[in-house]
């Protein structure tokens, strides 16, 4: 299914580099000692049996979490504790298990709150709604619409997303992180829920943010055949620990993960 | 107010005559007669109507306008990137996607060099495409997207005269290899490249376009046709461009029209009311952003002439039953009330007859409260005409819009007369006819009952295929039509009853005319489809396809559950209903004299007729053998008396995939009304 | 069946995003607009001015501010009482010692320290959330209650604690008949409401909005927090500054902290609930429910023939406030302006359900 | 100077108590519904009211007793006129609510028992005590009134404590706080559970209302003195027993100190038209507590998921 151009992604350079993590809450261990690289441009899976610290880890990488010990690396510059809008300003998008959109708003204004970090005119012309506030909402509102047609949500634009399907709000969340042109996307669950036409959609879109966009790609998916199909590079995690790594077909016939697959790790 | 009874003796020189309505109309009726091309026709549009838009498509969310003159840049830049990358006279266009500008530009652009555009439908399966593209010796193809840029890939080693794939919206094809795949934006690149590098490429361009004549080869449309291979019908630019101004002037089409274009663009149809007429009026070309949002789209732009299939007046008005049943009960009734008060006067006051004032205050009413909204919410507010054409619309259909005072017209066409043959002028509306000959158009009726023609649209022949051609046109310039019909005593108009080769007859000697029954059983918003049989039979029978938005919506309100599409066909209940609707076709076929020829028997197909299996073309149009021969089974169970039949069936999905679809079919009798002894003798 | 949409098709973002995109609604509006400046005057008398219209105006500004700050941003605030006494005094100080100073500029000012105070209370937003914030916020009202009661200084040492304006104008013409007040808060009110339609409409809205539906997200997408929320507090307390400037110019003339009390805070909470929250139509919708509902109750027992004391009346008007508060939230949480819209949508529809 | 502080202190905790009790009827509803209840004062109110105008036409027990069934048909009407509807509401829609259940008290309780000041005599003892006359000189005075309304508070808030700790409705009560949807599974009547807590913070209302009425008199101004229960679950954190009782006597004992103290020098410094800072004092503590520990003395961390 990857596009045929087949830019080598052995040889990329790490875009992320997660060196030695580790982080409890209270005395539960969620993450033990990960060290684990993003390369610029690769889609990369992380799977693992539920409650292996998959979600815990994305939290990390976009500063909800601080990690007790170890060391993250974001396009070369080692990175201290941060907030989530300041991950958003590097560069880090992210999507939720459970859609998290707001739910007031159109699927038209949740794209374009995803750009809230693209826009900058003043207070004064957003209140008097001319000059350049107006050039800049007409300018971004392009770009926004650029998204709704790249993932073929014209026909609900203006729509409530609360009022969505579930297949739908999921785009439109992807959407809203894609408006942030992030350099890394983090999808967590992004086909959980979803029928098989929704997941062949889903892949799809992936695939082509990947390809069209030129975006790094992490995501969380539980469905074996999508991770094999999209993803790059696996990172297979039980219990918080790392068990395997490496290309989907190398990481398929791993013992440890059959095993963990399985229920028969430790 | 105008002359509806224009001779029907055609050709150009009546299309140049004015007929004394504004000398605007007149100079642009001449002018479009110098101007023998549709190039041609674009560079003088430019000039005379440079400012005003031509084409909008909603894109990104608003609708994007070009001017003529913009287009005439666009497809100017078009043209020399096509010329540039190969393009030569005579050379075939493959067009293949939706209804976007840049599509119709490149009809355009390819005419500009003497090329020949063959639009084919954008939902056929590779194998159907190949067949075109290689019988049409196709060398450039010029698609919507990358799904039609991998059908192609899919099957480009077989045809070894495809260049060259030009693609429109470059999502998803960035990594592809582009030897000899270009996006739209590049050719135009090279076009406008080499245009500013020197004026001469300019006039050299012109004087390409200054070379095309009216006689010329002007598109290639492949027909389904209903059996065999499909047929590649040559018009030339005098057939289209002629046609279309006599069309203008029949309903007298000026530059102030909005169109939205969304019917397939290899449909003759949609290649003369978007494309030839426009080009000729001057009107503007309204693309929708996809398919979902047509009716949404379709009422943003407030169209003023429509044209459509009967299947689309048919499911705006299924729409309508079905979200008024949902109504609260106050609304309901007056839906039902005014309606009724339409159903009575509606057609009356369009057609501008005497009525009585109470009758015309209770329509204003009617109109303020209830046909006004309901026009503006179905987009058809602003519509000053409609055509139903392909096919016979069901009378009932028909009259509903027009007493909603839709200016809803009947037309008979083909593409082997470029659409148009008989229209109905205003004022002149039944409907059972199809009106009369267009200008330029004379009619006969062969002995068999068969419709003949002979019009300035008359096709130069079937591609590559002069037994065909000579087998259709005559040697004195008739084209036989392929339909049987008879020309109405009372208002001298052409009737259709149906296809000349299907009209047939019982053993018992009675005429059968399945589509009429067809239509009647369809009027009804249950049946989706039917297919009637009974030449040389015993007697009628026939197979239904439910309406699963209408039965559908039905079952929820009377709490009948079911898992698919099948459980609910063969539900007893829904078998119930249609039974009665059966009856009610019966009687009305006795009252109309046609006894002979009522339902005896009729089941419910477990699946819908699908244009993936072949059993109705992508024009909505059944294949009667085809399907008979399909379901043979229930055939011989509808003639043998048995109760029910078991049938197995394969089906194309959605991706192409096949698969066998089982069902045991259930079989109904139906009451018919007494034949009277004197109709059986005549 | 009002609504024929037909035809009306946008051909920039400009158009599709404008405050009206419907033409009808655009006729509508401009038609009340003009009827508000030009019609009312020729017909309306004292009492509908000075009981009516000006306090509905000046009450819908308020109701605008709290808005943006409750029903756009999500933060809960029963300190729009002080808030209002922010804006007066600050109005009163300024046109009292800088005599001379333009009475735009004076309330402009009344908006600005308003904005001031609101940012220093705001602050608690950052770190508490939902009812936490409610008493955060009625802090902020006791304590300026209790200021501008006690710090001489604020009321020019005035011995009875109330402080009066004097003559109020507006480039050489005195505003002092009712239609005149009415005329200038009108255009006021007309301007702000403009101001916080294209707010809400555009970035800080749509900032505000997703800080109120998921505030995690919001940060997600890059949304700092602090800004939002404060830029919320900001303009929200300047709105309602200015409404308490004008309430206390042009509709008391002369007022006590009292006029500025918990229960001012409750009812503009009030008007914004019924109206609907998250809306700036809303606000104008509440505004006029909140002030005609009482004029309603006082008149109908003259009407219906009974004689009732003001007290009852008044704790009537308290169960009534109460019950329609209670009604609302369980039957349309989203106050009259989502009626509003409901029938509006029906009316597009008509005659479809759906 | 250390004896007024005391005697100040010391009335200030006796207030506390009072404010304890509020705070405790808030208590028991927010962990039982996470509803936060502003209409708490206006319990108070109304109840007192009822309590005032019924013991003036028949004797303390036999008003107490009628005040009682209509707390308890008080609690049944809001349970079943408004929070039933309100159901999966976020909370800030409880709140506003709640709001609008205050203000219809409010009016509800004067339009029936009048607005009027009215006195409840308890027939408490009046004569004032004097403690430590041997420490300080002429000891520290104790309105005995004060005194045993604080005793029977205290009592009530024990009995309470002991109620929820031990007893059957206790424990459901706990484990619907800990998580509605696993209490409903496994078997815990919803319903029930609130309209039980609603009863019960109504009979707390109802002993609230009666001390303060039998100090300052019932009137209106009552709903918002019992407001002052809000800085105390602030400072308490809004689920903990302990933590009301503890702030309510912080609270009480520091407006009623700073009121002594803070006043005079900031009259002194910013020449101020007299004092009166008891009206906000607890409000900005509270503010200032929330800055610092938002979850309150008591609370639990809440920890935010992702």
């Amino acid at each position: 299914m990857r596009a045929p151009s087949g830019r080598d992604i052995a040889a990329g350079e790490a875009l992320l580099a997660v060196e030695n993590v580790s982080l409890a809450f209270g005395g539960v261990k969620a993450i033990s000692d990960v060290s684990f690289d993003i390369r610029r441009g690769e889609i990369r899976a992380i799977i693992g049996p539920n409650g292996a610290g998959k979600t815990s880890l994305l939290n990390v990488i976009n500063g909800f979490y601080q990690p007790q010990r170890g060391r993250i690396t974001f396009k070369g510059r080692p990175r201290s504790a941060m907030r989530p809008y300041e991950a958003a300003l590097g560069g880090i998008a992210r999507t939720f298990q459970n859609v998290a959109l707001f739910k007031g708003m159109t699927a038209l204004d949740n794209i374009m709150a995803g750009r809230a970090l693209k826009m900058r005119r003043g207070f004064f012309w957003q209140l008097l709604w001319i000059g350049p506030a107006l050039a800049e909402e007409i300018e971004q509102r392009r770009r926004v619409e650029e998204i709704i047609d790249f993932l073929k949500i014209q026909h609900v634009r203006k729509i409530q997303v609360g009022k969505l399907p579930y297949g739908l709000q999921k785009r439109v969340e992807l959407g809203r992180a894609l408006a942030m042109e992030p350099d890394l996307l983090l999808l967590d669950e992004p086909m959980a829920g979803m029928n098989l036409e929704e997941k062949e959609d889903m892949s799809r879109f992936i695939l082509d943010v990947n390809a069209y966009y030129g975006t790094t790609i992490a995501l969380i998916e539980h469905d074996m055949g999508v991770v094999m199909d999209l993803s790059d590079r696996v990172l297979v995690l039980d219990h918080g620990v790392k068990i395997a790594d490496g290309v989907p077909a190398e990481v398929q016939s791993n013992q440890a993960v059959i095993d963990a697959y399985l229920g028969l790790s430790h | 107010m105008r002359d509806n009874n224009l001779p029907a003796n055609g050709g150009k020189g009546l299309a140049a005559r004015g007929t004394g309505r504004g000398e605007g109309r007149i100079a642009v009726a001449t002018e479009a007669v110098c101007a023998d091309t549709f190039p041609k026709l674009l560079m003088r549009n430019a000039r005379l109507f440079a400012g005003r838009p031509a084409y909008r498509h909603k894109d990104l969310g608003i609708w994007q306008v070009w001017t003529w003159a913009q287009v005439l840049d666009e497809v100017r830049a078009f043209s020399v990137g096509l010329q540039e990358l190969g393009l030569a006279r005579n050379d075939k266009v493959a067009i293949i996607g939706s209804n976007r500008p840049r599509l119709y530009w490149a009809m355009c652009a390819a005419q500009a060099l003497g090329g020949v555009p063959v639009p084919i439908y954008a939902d056929s399966v590779a194998e159907e495409m190949a067949y075109i593209l290689d019988h049409a010796e196709v060398t450039i193809a010029v698609v919507e997207d990358q799904e039609q840029v991998d059908k192609l890939l899919s099957i480009v080693e077989r045809l070894p005269r495809l260049v060259l794939i030009v693609y429109d919206e470059p999502r998803g094809l960035r990594d592809y290899d582009h030897q000899r795949l270009k996006w739209i934006d590049d050719v135009q690149k090279v076009g406008r490249d080499r245009l500013s590098a020197g004026a001469g490429r300019l006039q050299r361009w012109e004087a390409a376009v200054a070379a095309g004549r009216g006689e010329d080869l002007a598109v290639m449309l492949y027909t389904s046709g209903t059996t065999g291979r499909p047929k590649g019908v040559m018009l030339t630019f005098d057939n289209l461009i002629v046609s279309a101004i006599n069309g203008n002037r029949f309903d007298s089409l000026g530059p102030d029209e909005e169109v939205v274009a969304y019917l397939p663009l290899a449909w003759v149809g949609d290649h003369v009311f978007s494309y030839a007429q426009p080009f000729t009026a001057g009107f503007c070309v309204n693309c929708p952003e996809s398919p979902e949002t047509v009716s949404e789209d379709r009422r943003e732009i407030g169209t003023t002439y429509a044209f459509a299939p009967p299947r689309i007046y048919e499911n705006l008005i299924t729409l309508t039953m079905v979200r008024m049943e949902d109504a609260g009960r106050f609304k309901r009734h007056m839906f039902h009330y005014f309606l009724a008060v339409a159903r009575r006067w509606g057609e009356k006051i369009l057609n501008r007859e005497k009525v009585p004032l109470h009758a015309r205050l209770l329509y204003w009413f009617g109109e303020r409260l209830m046909y006004g909204p309901l026009k503006n919410r179905l987009g058809v507010s602003r519509i000053r005409l409609a055509y139903t054409a392909g096919e016979a619309i069901g009378p009932e259909i028909f009259r509903f819009w027009r007493a909603l005072g839709v200016n809803l017209k009947q037309l008979y066409g083909q593409t082997e007369a470029s659409v148009y043959i008989t229209a109905q002028p205003d004022g002149e509306i039944y409907a059972d006819t199809v009106g009369r000959p267009n200008i330029g158009v004379d009619i006969k009726i062969d002995d068999n009952g068969e419709v003949l023609f002979k019009s300035p649209g008359v096709f130069a022949g079937y591609y590559k295929d002069p037994e065909k051609t000579a087998e259709t046109k005559t040697p004195d310039g008739w084209v036989h039509t392929g339909d049987a019909g008879l020309i109405d005593t009372k208002s001298g108009h052409l009737k259709i009853i149906d296809r000349a080769k299907d009209v047939g007859r019982l053993n018992d000697g009675s005429l059968l005319a399945p589509k009429y029954i067809e239509n009647k059983l369809k009027f009804y918003p249950n049946i989706r489809e039917a297919v009637v049989y009974g030449d040389k039979r015993d007697f009628v029978c026939a197979m239904l396809n439910i309406d699963l938005t209408a039965v559908g919506n039905w079952a929820e309100r009377n709490n009948i559950v079911y898992g698919s599409y099948q459980e609910l066909a063969g539900h007893p209940q829904v078998y119930d209903m249609l039974a009665e609707h059966v009856e009610e076709v019966n009687r009305s076929l006795a009252d109309e004299g046609m006894a002979g020829a009522q339902i005896r028997r009729f089941l419910v197909l477990h699946k819908e007729l699908d244009a993936d299996d072949g059993e109705i073309t992508r024009t909505q149009k059944v294949r009667r053998a085809f399907v008979a021969q399909r379901y043979a089974p229930l055939i011989a169970a509808l003639y043998g008396g048995a109760r029910e039949a078991d049938i197995s069936t394969e089906v194309t999905f959605e991706d192409g995939r096949k698969g066998m679809l089982s069902a045991r079919v259930k079989i109904r009798d139906v009451q018919t009304m007494p034949v009277p002894t004197m109709e059986k003798a005549a | 069946m009002l609504y024929r949409e037909v035809g009306q098709f946008k051909t920039s973002y400009g158009a599709d995003q404008a405050i009206f995109p419907i033409a009808q609604d655009r006729w509508f509006v401009f038609a009340l607009i003009a009827f508000a400046f030009l019609a009312v005057p020729l017909f309306a008398g004292q009492y509908l001015y000075t009981e009516v219209l000006i306090p509905v105006l000046i009450l819908s500004i308020a109701a605008i501010g709290l808005n943006i700050l409750t029903g756009y941003c999500g933060q809960l605030s029963l300190g729009s009482g002080g808030f209002m006494a922010v804006g007066a005094y600050a109005a009163y100080n300024l046109a009292l010692r800088l005599p001379q100073t333009n009475i735009i500029l004076v309330f402009l000012f009344a908006g600005f320290m308003a904005m001031l105070v609101g940012i220093l209370f705001g602050l608690p937003s950052l770190r508490i959330k939902g009812f936490y914030l409610a008493v955060a916020t009625l802090a902020a009202q006791f304590f300026l209650e209790w200021a501008f009661a006690r710090v001489k200084w604020f009321t020019n040492y005035a011995p009875s604690g109330s402080v009066a304006v004097g003559r109020i104008e507006l480039f050489g013409i005195t505003i002092d008949t009712p239609a005149k007040i009415y005329i200038f808060v009108l255009a006021m009110t007309v301007v702000l409401a403009l101001g916080a339609k294209n707010l809400v409409r555009g970035r800080m809205g749509r900032m505000w909005m997703a800080m109120r539906d998921m505030d995690i997200a919001a940060e997600i997408i890059g949304i700092r927090p602090l800004h939002a929320k404060l830029s919320a507090f900001a303009v929200s307390s300047f709105y309602i500054g200015v409404a308490g400037a004008l309430w206390g110019f042009l509709r008391l003339g002369s007022w006590e902290p009292l006029a500025f009390d918990v229960n001012r805070s409750f009812q503009v909470l009030f008007m914004i609930i019924i109206g609907g929250l998250g809306s700036i139509l809303g606000s104008f919708l509440g505004a006029s429910f909140i002030v005609l509902l009482p004029i309603f109750l006082n008149q109908l027992p003259t009407w219906l023939g009974i004689a009732m004391s003001t007290a009852t009346i008044s704790h009537i008007e308290f169960m009534l406030f109460g019950a329609i508060i209670v009604l609302f939230l369980i039957a349309e949480p989203h106050g009259l302006a989502r009626l509003w819209a409901i029938a509006k949508e029906k009316l597009r529809l008509w005659p479809f359900p759906y | 100077m250390l004896g007024p502080v005391l005697e100040t202190l010391i009335g200030g905790l006796m207030t506390g108590v009072l404010y304890s009790l509020v705070a405790l009827g808030f208590v028991l509803i927010f962990k039982a519904s996470g509803v936060f209840n502003f209409a708490q004062g206006a319990m108070v109110l109304f109840a007192a009211l009822s309590f005032a105008r019924l013991s003036e036409a028949m004797p303390l027990v036999l008003a107490f007793a009628l005040s009682v069934l209509i707390m308890i048909a008080l609690a049944y009407a809001i349970e079943f006129l408004v929070l039933r509807r309100l159901v999966n509401q976020e909370g800030i829609i409880l709140f506003m609510a709640t709001l609008g259940i205050a203000y219809f008290l409010e009016g509800f309780g004067q339009s029936i028992w009048g607005s009027d000041i009215y006195k409840i005599g308890l027939g408490l003892p009046t004569n004032p005590i004097f403690i430590l006359e041997s420490v300080f000189p002429g000891g520290l005075l104790i309105d005995p009134a004060e005194l045993i309304a604080a005793i029977i508070c205290a009592v009530m808030v024990l009995v309470l404590a002991v109620f929820f700790q031990v007893t059957r409705i206790g424990r459901a009560l706990r484990a619907v706080a800990d998580d509605h949807q696993a209490a409903q599974s496994v078997g815990i009547p919803l319903n029930h559970i609130w309209l039980m807590v609603w009863a019960v913070s109504g009979l707390v209302a109802l002993v609230a209302g009666m001390m303060w009425g039998a100090k300052l008199g019932v009137q209106f101004s009552l709903s918002l003195i019992a407001l002052k229960a809000l800085p105390v679950l602030i400072l308490g954190g809004f689920t903990s027993i302990p933590g009301a009782i503890v702030g309510g006597l912080i609270i009480g004992a520091g407006e009623k100190l700073a009121e002594v103290l803070l006043a005079p020098v900031l009259i002194r410094t910013f020449d101020l038209a007299g004092g009166g800072i008891e009206n906000w004092f607890a409000y900005v503590l509270a503010l200032v507590f929330l800055l610092v520990r938002p979850q309150g003395l008591f609370g639990e961390r809440i920890i935010e998921r992702v």
